[in-house]
C-alpha cells in the first residue's frame, strides 16, 4: 500500500506544519519565562510537551481516516491533533488559555476536544484506551463506519488500562487500534528499564490478534502498516497493535534538562529528523520538486503564524467562566 | 391503595433500564455478570432476555476498560448504563470515573457530552467484610463532574433512574445492598413501595422530607433513611417529633430543603453509613452552621461508621454501623439539651 | 520431576483435608439460613466461596514451599490456605468470627493472613499480582531466600493489575510466580466471553518469560511444571507465568444458583473430580495401599473436625474491639 | 539565627530519606524518575547516588504494580517509600492505596505492618490544568487506615518525612508544589525554613499554632497555611487578631487544637485548596460546631476551591483558588458579623 502523491503531499505538509507550530509554541512558551523559569508565566502557562520528531507516526495514521473517524491521544497531542484535522485556530487559542480555544480556556494543551473531528486527549497515561474501545463499540452497535485509534507512547504500555482495552477491543472484535509512539523514553526512564520486552508489538499475542512493529520513523512504512490495520478494522476484522519507533527531538516536557540522555544521543537524533529525511526522498524519487515543497512549507507557516494571530488576538475568558461547562 | 403494584428497588431499577431501551435504541448496559445473571444484585434480570447480549452486555472483570470505554461510547452518542458491581471497587478504576468520566464535559468546555449511568452497590450489615461492604458516598460525591443520587426505596429508585438515564451528565447512581430486595440480603421491606408502571423523573438533586417533625432534623441518604424512620417512630411515642429528610442526591446536594428543615427544627442529626470524617455527614453539619441564619438548640450530631476498616465478624460489624437505636439515643440527647445562648 | 512417596501423600492428605474442609463449612454455613437463605444469618455469615475441584492446583504449587515462601490468594483462598500450612485452627475460628481467629474476625473469609507462613488473600480481584511481586523484590534487595506466589483466576488475567505486576516482576527479574486458576468461570462469565486468548500461557509472552499451560487439573503434572517455574525463581531467573486447566464444582459462592452452566456439565465435573482420581491411581500404581489411603483421610477428617471444634468453642470478639488495630 | 541553614521543602524530604536509608537497610525509594532525575520535584535528589538504583529504584509507569509492590515489601520487612508523581494519578492506583495498603494491618488483626510512605505531589496555581493541579487531601483524609500528612514548610517536611518512615503504619505525605522550593513552580519564599541537621520527628497528628491571635481561628493545611499568614499580617494592620492554625495532619486530626482555638477566638475560617463539598473545610467545620461547647460569635467560613475541575487559563484557575485577599475578605465579616444570641 503506497501513499499517493496527494497524499504524500498531505503528509509532507502535516509534518511541516506541526513542525512549525511547534518551534513557534517552544518560542512564545518561553515568553515572559526568562530570566526565571516559571512555568506560572507567559502567554503560555503550564506544561508544555512538544511532540517534534514524532510527526510521521501522526500522519502515516491519520492519513487513513476521515472526521468521522475516532482518535485519542495523550499529553503530547499536537502532532496527532494537526494531522487529525483539528480546528488549529481554536486548538492553539485553546493552549494560550483563550475564551475562543476549543472549551474556552478550560482544557489547556494536554485536554484538546474537538468534537467535529472526533479527536480527543488526556493529561493521564493510557487514559485513551478505554475511551477509544469504547467509541469503536458505540460505531459497531450502530453499524456506522469509523475506526478508533488510541495513540499511546511507549511507556504507557505497562498501564493496566492498556491491558484491559486490548483485551476488550480483541474479544468484542472492534474496529479499533492502538499506535504505540516508542520515542525510548517515558520521562528520564529508558524503555529497557521500564519494559519487559524489547518491542511491544509481541504482547498482541497476548490478545490474539495483529502485531506489528515499524522502525526507522519511516512515514513510508507507517502508512503502510497502518493503512493494512485500519483496512482490517473497517472490515470488520478487529483491533491491530502497532508499535512505531520514532523520535522526541525535545526533552520530555519543556524545562527538560536531559541529562539522562547518554551522550551524543541527540546529536543522532537530529541527524536523523523525519523531515528533512521525507523531503529528501520526495526530491530524489520526483514525487515533488523542490519549488512544490517549499510552497507547502509557505502554506504550513502561514497556516501557522494565523492560527497563531488568531490565539494572540482573542479574549481572555471571563474568570467566573470557570464555574460553567461542569455538567452538560 | 393496597392492590397498588409494589416493587423492589432491583425491578424497579430493571423496568426503568427497560423502558428507556425501548424508546431510546443508544441505551445499552454492560457490566459483569449483568446479562445472563441479571445481576449480582438483580438490577438488570429479564433485560437480556428482552434485549439481547449485544445491548446488554457482560464484560471482562476489567472496570477501567469498560468503564472508560463507556465514557467513549457516550461521547460517541450512546447512553451508556455500567455497572460497578461493589462500589468497593472503584479503587481499581476510579481515574476512568472521576479524572474522566467526570471531566470530560469540562474538559472540552461544554462540546461534548457524558451521557452515562454508573450504577454501584452500597452497604454492609450481611458481614461481608472489609472489601464488599462499604458505602463512600463521600468518595465520589467529594469531586466535581459527576451527580450522585441514592435512593431510599423503589419509587425513587424508579424515577432517579429514569432521570439519569436521560441526562446529558455522568451520574453515579448507588443502590444499597439492604434496600434491593433480594431476600439472600436481608432486605428492608420499607423499600418495596408503589411504583407507577409510566415513566416518569425524579429530579435529581432535590431532597425529599419523609417525614415532618418539628423537634429535630434527622438528615440521610438510602439505607439510613429507614433507620431515621424507624427512630422517628419510637420517639413519637415518647413525645419528640422527628422531621427526616431523605437527601436522595449528594450531588446536587438540596441544601435548602436542609437547611430549611433545621430552620423550623433548631436541631440535627446526621445519619450517614459512610465513614465518620472527611465526608458527607460533616458536609451536612457545616451546611447548616455556616448558613449563618439558624439558630441550633443543641449541637448538631452525626451517626457514621467509624473510620476504621469494615470488620467481618457480625458483633463487631453491628457496633459499627448506625441503627435505629443509635439515631434514637441521639435525638433523645439532643432534645434534652439546649445551648445556652 | 516426580514427587516422591512423600511428597504424594502430603499431596493427597492436604487435598483431602481441604475437600472435608469445605464440605463441612458448606453445611455449617447453611445452620441458621433455612427456611429463608439470608447470607446475614448462622454462625458463619458472608460470601463463601469453595474451593473444592481446585485442589490439586493448591497443592501441586504449595508442595514446593516452605513456610518462607510467600503465597497471595483470592476471594477462593481455602485450599490454598491449606495448602501453605495456614494455622486451621485459627482459620475455621475466623471463618467464624471469633476472637481466637487469625484477625481476631476483622478479616473474615476473604482476609486470610497467617504471617507465620508468610499468607495473605484478599477480595479484589487480582489484587494480591503486586504484593507477591513486593515480597520477591525484598527477598531480593534483602537476599534472602524465597519465591513469591500468586494465584488468581483467570478472570483476574484480564485486570490491570495483572499486566502490570507481570511486567514490573519481569524487568526485575523477581523470584514470583503467578498461578492462574483456570476453572473456565469468573462467577457466570465464560473465559471464552471474559478472555481474548484460549489461554492466558501465550500472555508470558508479552513479559518476555516462560508460559506454561497444565491441562486435566492433574496433581502431578502441576507439581512437575510449578516445581520447574520454581527451582527457576529460585535460581535467580526470575518470574514464569503458569495456568493451570482446573474445575469449580460448586457455585461461584454458596447462594449461586449456576443457571448460567451448559446442561450436563456439572455431572461432566465430577465424574472427573481431582480427590477420588488422585486416589485412583495412587492405589493403582502401589504408592499407597487403600488402608494407608484411608487412614490419611481419617486423619484429614480428625484435623478439620477440631479446627471446628476450636471456632465453634471460641468466643465472640468483644464487639469494641472492631475499633482497635487500624494502626500498627 | 540569620546563618542557620535554611532548606527547601524538597531538599528536607530527600535529607530525611538519606538519614533514614544510612540508619536503616531496609528503607529504599521507588517511583517515577525518581532516581537518574532526582524526582520531578526534585525530593529524591541525591539519592541515586549515594545509594544506587537498587535502593532507589525507578518504575514503569505501573502505579498499582509498583505500590502494590510496596505494600508486599512493606508486609515482608521492608520500609518502602514510594512516589506518586502527582495525587491527580491516584485513580489509576487507589485500589493498591485504599483497599490494600491501607486495610491489610486491620485484615490482620494487627499481625502484620505496613510501614510504608506514599509521597505524591498536590497543588495548582501555575496552569496545568484539571489532571495535575488537584489536592484531593479530602480523599485520602476520609478512608480509615491511613495517615495523612502535608507539611506546610521545610522544618515539618523533614520531621514529619522521618515520622513516617519510622512508622508502622502506612503514611501517605502529600508535598505541595507550590512549596517545594522549585524555581520553575513559582516557590514560596516563606517555605523554606531553618532545617536542623540531625535527624528529628515531627509527631504525626499533631497541628500547630502557627501564629497566635485572639479574634478568628484560621485553620488550613500546606500552602494555605501561607495564604492565612499573609492575610493575618494585613489583618493586623486593620486591628484584627489572627490566629494560624497549621493541622499538618488530617488523620489523625488534631481536633482539640482547633477545638481550643476557636474556643479562643470564637471565630472560624478554613482554608482549602481541595473541593469544597465533603471534605476537609466541612470536617473542620463539623468538629467545632459537634464540640457543643464552643459559642462562635459569627457562622463558620470556608475558602475553599469550587466543586468544578481545575481550569487551565490562568485567569480562570486564580479565580478559584483560595488566596490571601479572600481569606482577609473572609475574616473581615466574620470580625464584623455577631450571631445573635
Ligand atoms: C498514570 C500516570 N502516571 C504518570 C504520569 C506522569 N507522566 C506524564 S508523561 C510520562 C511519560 C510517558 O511516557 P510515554 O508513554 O513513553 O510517552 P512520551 O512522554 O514518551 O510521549 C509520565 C510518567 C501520568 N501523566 N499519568
Ligand atoms: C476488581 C473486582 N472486580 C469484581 C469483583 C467481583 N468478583 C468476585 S469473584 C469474581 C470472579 C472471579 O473470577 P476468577 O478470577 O476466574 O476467579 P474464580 O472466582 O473463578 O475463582 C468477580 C467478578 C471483585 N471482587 N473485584
Ligand atoms: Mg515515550
Ligand atoms: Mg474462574
Amino acid at each position: 500500500m503506497n501513499p499517493s502523491k496527494q497524499t504524500l503531499g498531505w503528509m509532507y505538509q502535516t509534518m511541516v506544519t506541526s513542525r512549525i507550530f511547534e518551534t513557534t509554541i517552544e518560542k512564545i512558551y518561553m515568553e515572559g519565562k526568562s530570566p526565571v523559569f516559571n512555568m506560572a508565566n507567559g502567554p503560555i502557562p503550564g506544561e508544555m510537551h512538544l511532540s517534534n520528531g514524532q510527526e510521521p507516526v501522526a500522519v502515516g495514521v491519520c492519513a487513513h481516516l476521515g472526521p468521522e473517524d475516532i482518535v485519542t491521544a495523550t499529553h503530547r497531542p499536537h502532532h496527532q491533533a494537526i494531522a487529525k484535522g483539528v480546528d488549529l485556530d481554536r486548538m492553539t487559542a485553546e493552549i494560550f488559555g483563550k475564551a475562543t480555544g476549543l472549551s474556552g480556556g478550560r482544557g489547556g494543551h494536554m485536554h484538546l476536544f474537538d468534537p467535529a473531528v472526533n479527536f480527543a486527549c488526556a493529561g493521564i497515561i493510557a487514559q485513551g484506551m478505554g475511551p477509544a474501545v469504547g467509541a469503536a463499540l458505540s460505531r459497531k452497535m450502530q453499524n456506522k463506519p469509523g475506526v478508533a485509534i488510541a495513540f499511546i507512547g511507549e511507556g504507557a504500555a505497562n498501564q493496566g488500562a492498556f491491558h484491559e482495552a486490548m483485551n476488550l477491543a480483541a474479544v468484542w472484535k472492534l474496529p479499533m487500534i492502538c499506535v504505540i509512539e516508542d520515542n525510548a523514553w517515558g520521562i528520564s526512564v529508558a524503555k529497557a528499564a521500564a519494559t519487559s520486552v524489547t518491542r511491544n508489538d509481541v504482547r498482541a499475542a497476548a490478545y490474539g490478534i495483529p502485531g506489528h512493529y515499524v522502525a526507522g520513523n519511516d512515514p513510508w512504512k507507517i502508512y503502510e502498516v497502518a493503512g493494512q490495520a485500519i483496512a482490517r478494522a473497517r472490515a470488520g476484522d478487529g483491533p491491530t497493535l502497532i508499535e512505531v519507533e520514532t523520535y522526541r527531538l525535545a526533552g520530555h516536557f519543556m524545562g527538560d534538562a536531559e541529562g539522562y540522555r547518554p551522550k551524543g544521543e541527540k546529536d543522532g537524533l537530529f541527524a536523523k529528523d523525519p523531515i528533512p529525511a521525507m523531503r529528501k526522498r520526495l526530491e530524489a524519487d520526483g514525487t515533488f520538486t523542490a519549488a512544490e515543497l517549499d510552497a507547502m512549507q509557505a502554506i504550513a507557516d502561514a497556516t501557522v503564524q494565523a492560527a497563531i494571530r488568531f490565539a494572540r488576538d482573542s479574549a481572555e475568558p471571563r474568570p467566573e467562566d470557570a464555574l460553567t461547562a461542569v455538567f452538560a | 391503595m393496597e392492590n397498588e403494584r409494589k416493587l423492589t428497588i432491583a425491578r424497579a431499577m430493571a423496568e426503568a433500564m427497560a423502558q428507556e431501551m425501548r424508546l431510546d435504541p443508544t441505551v445499552f448496559v454492560m457490566g459483569e455478570d449483568i446479562a445472563q445473571l441479571g445481576g449480582v444484585f438483580g438490577n438488570t434480570r429479564g433485560l437480556a432476555d428482552e434485549f439481547g447480549t449485544d445491548r446488554v452486555r457482560d464484560t471482562p472483570i476489567s472496570e477501567t476498560g469498560f468503564i472508560s470505554a463507556a465514557v467513549g461510547a457516550a461521547m460517541d452518542g450512546m447512553r451508556p448504563v455500567v455497572e460497578l458491581m461493589f462500589v468497593d471497587f472503584f479503587g481499581v478504576c476510579f481515574d476512568a470515573i472521576y479524572n474522566l468520566m467526570a471531566k470530560n464535559i469540562y474538559f472540552s468546555g461544554g462540546n461534548v457530552r457524558v451521557p452515562m449511568v454508573l450504577m454501584t452497590s452500597t452497604g454492609g450489615g450481611y458481614s461481608d467484610a472489609g472489601q464488599h461492604s462499604q458505602c463512600l458516598y463521600g468518595s465520589f460525591a467529594h469531586l466535581p463532574g459527576m451527580k450522585v443520587v441514592s435512593p431510599s426505596n423503589a419509587y425513587d429508585a424508579k424515577g432517579l433512574m429514569t432521570a439519569a438515564i436521560r441526562d446529558n451528565s455522568p451520574v453515579i447512581y448507588m443502590f444499597h445492598k439492604g434496600l434491593q430486595g433480594m431476600g439472600w440480603l436481608g432486605t428492608e421491606a420499607a423499600a418495596n413501595v408503589h411504583v407507577p408502571e409510566d415513566a416518569y423523573e425524579v429530579e435529581i438533586g432535590k431532597a425529599a422530607i419523609t417525614r415532618e417533625g418539628t423537634d429535630v432534623t434527622i438528615v440521610s441518604i438510602a439505607m439510613g433513611v429507614h433507620h431515621a424512620l424507624k427512630a422517628a417512630k419510637v420517639l413519637e411515642a415518647e413525645g419528640i417529633s422527628a422531621e427526616v429528610v431523605d437527601l436522595r442526591s449528594l450531588v446536587p446536594l438540596d441544601r435548602d430543603t436542609v437547611r430549611a428543615s433545621v430552620r423550623k427544627t433548631g436541631r440535627l442529626i446526621v445519619v450517614d453509613e459512610d465513614y465518620h470524617s472527611y465526608g458527607v455527614s460533616g458536609e451536612i453539619i457545616a451546611t447548616v452552621c455556616e448558613a449563618g441564619d439558624i439558630t441550633l438548640k443543641a449541637a448538631p450530631r452525626r451517626i457514621a461508621y467509624p473510620d476504621v476498616p469494615i470488620p467481618y465478624a457480625r458483633g463487631m460489624e453491628q457496633f459499627c454501623l448506625p441503627n435505629p437505636e443509635k439515631v434514637a439515643a441521639a435525638a433523645r440527647e439532643v432534645c434534652r439539651t439546649t445551648v445556652s445562648a
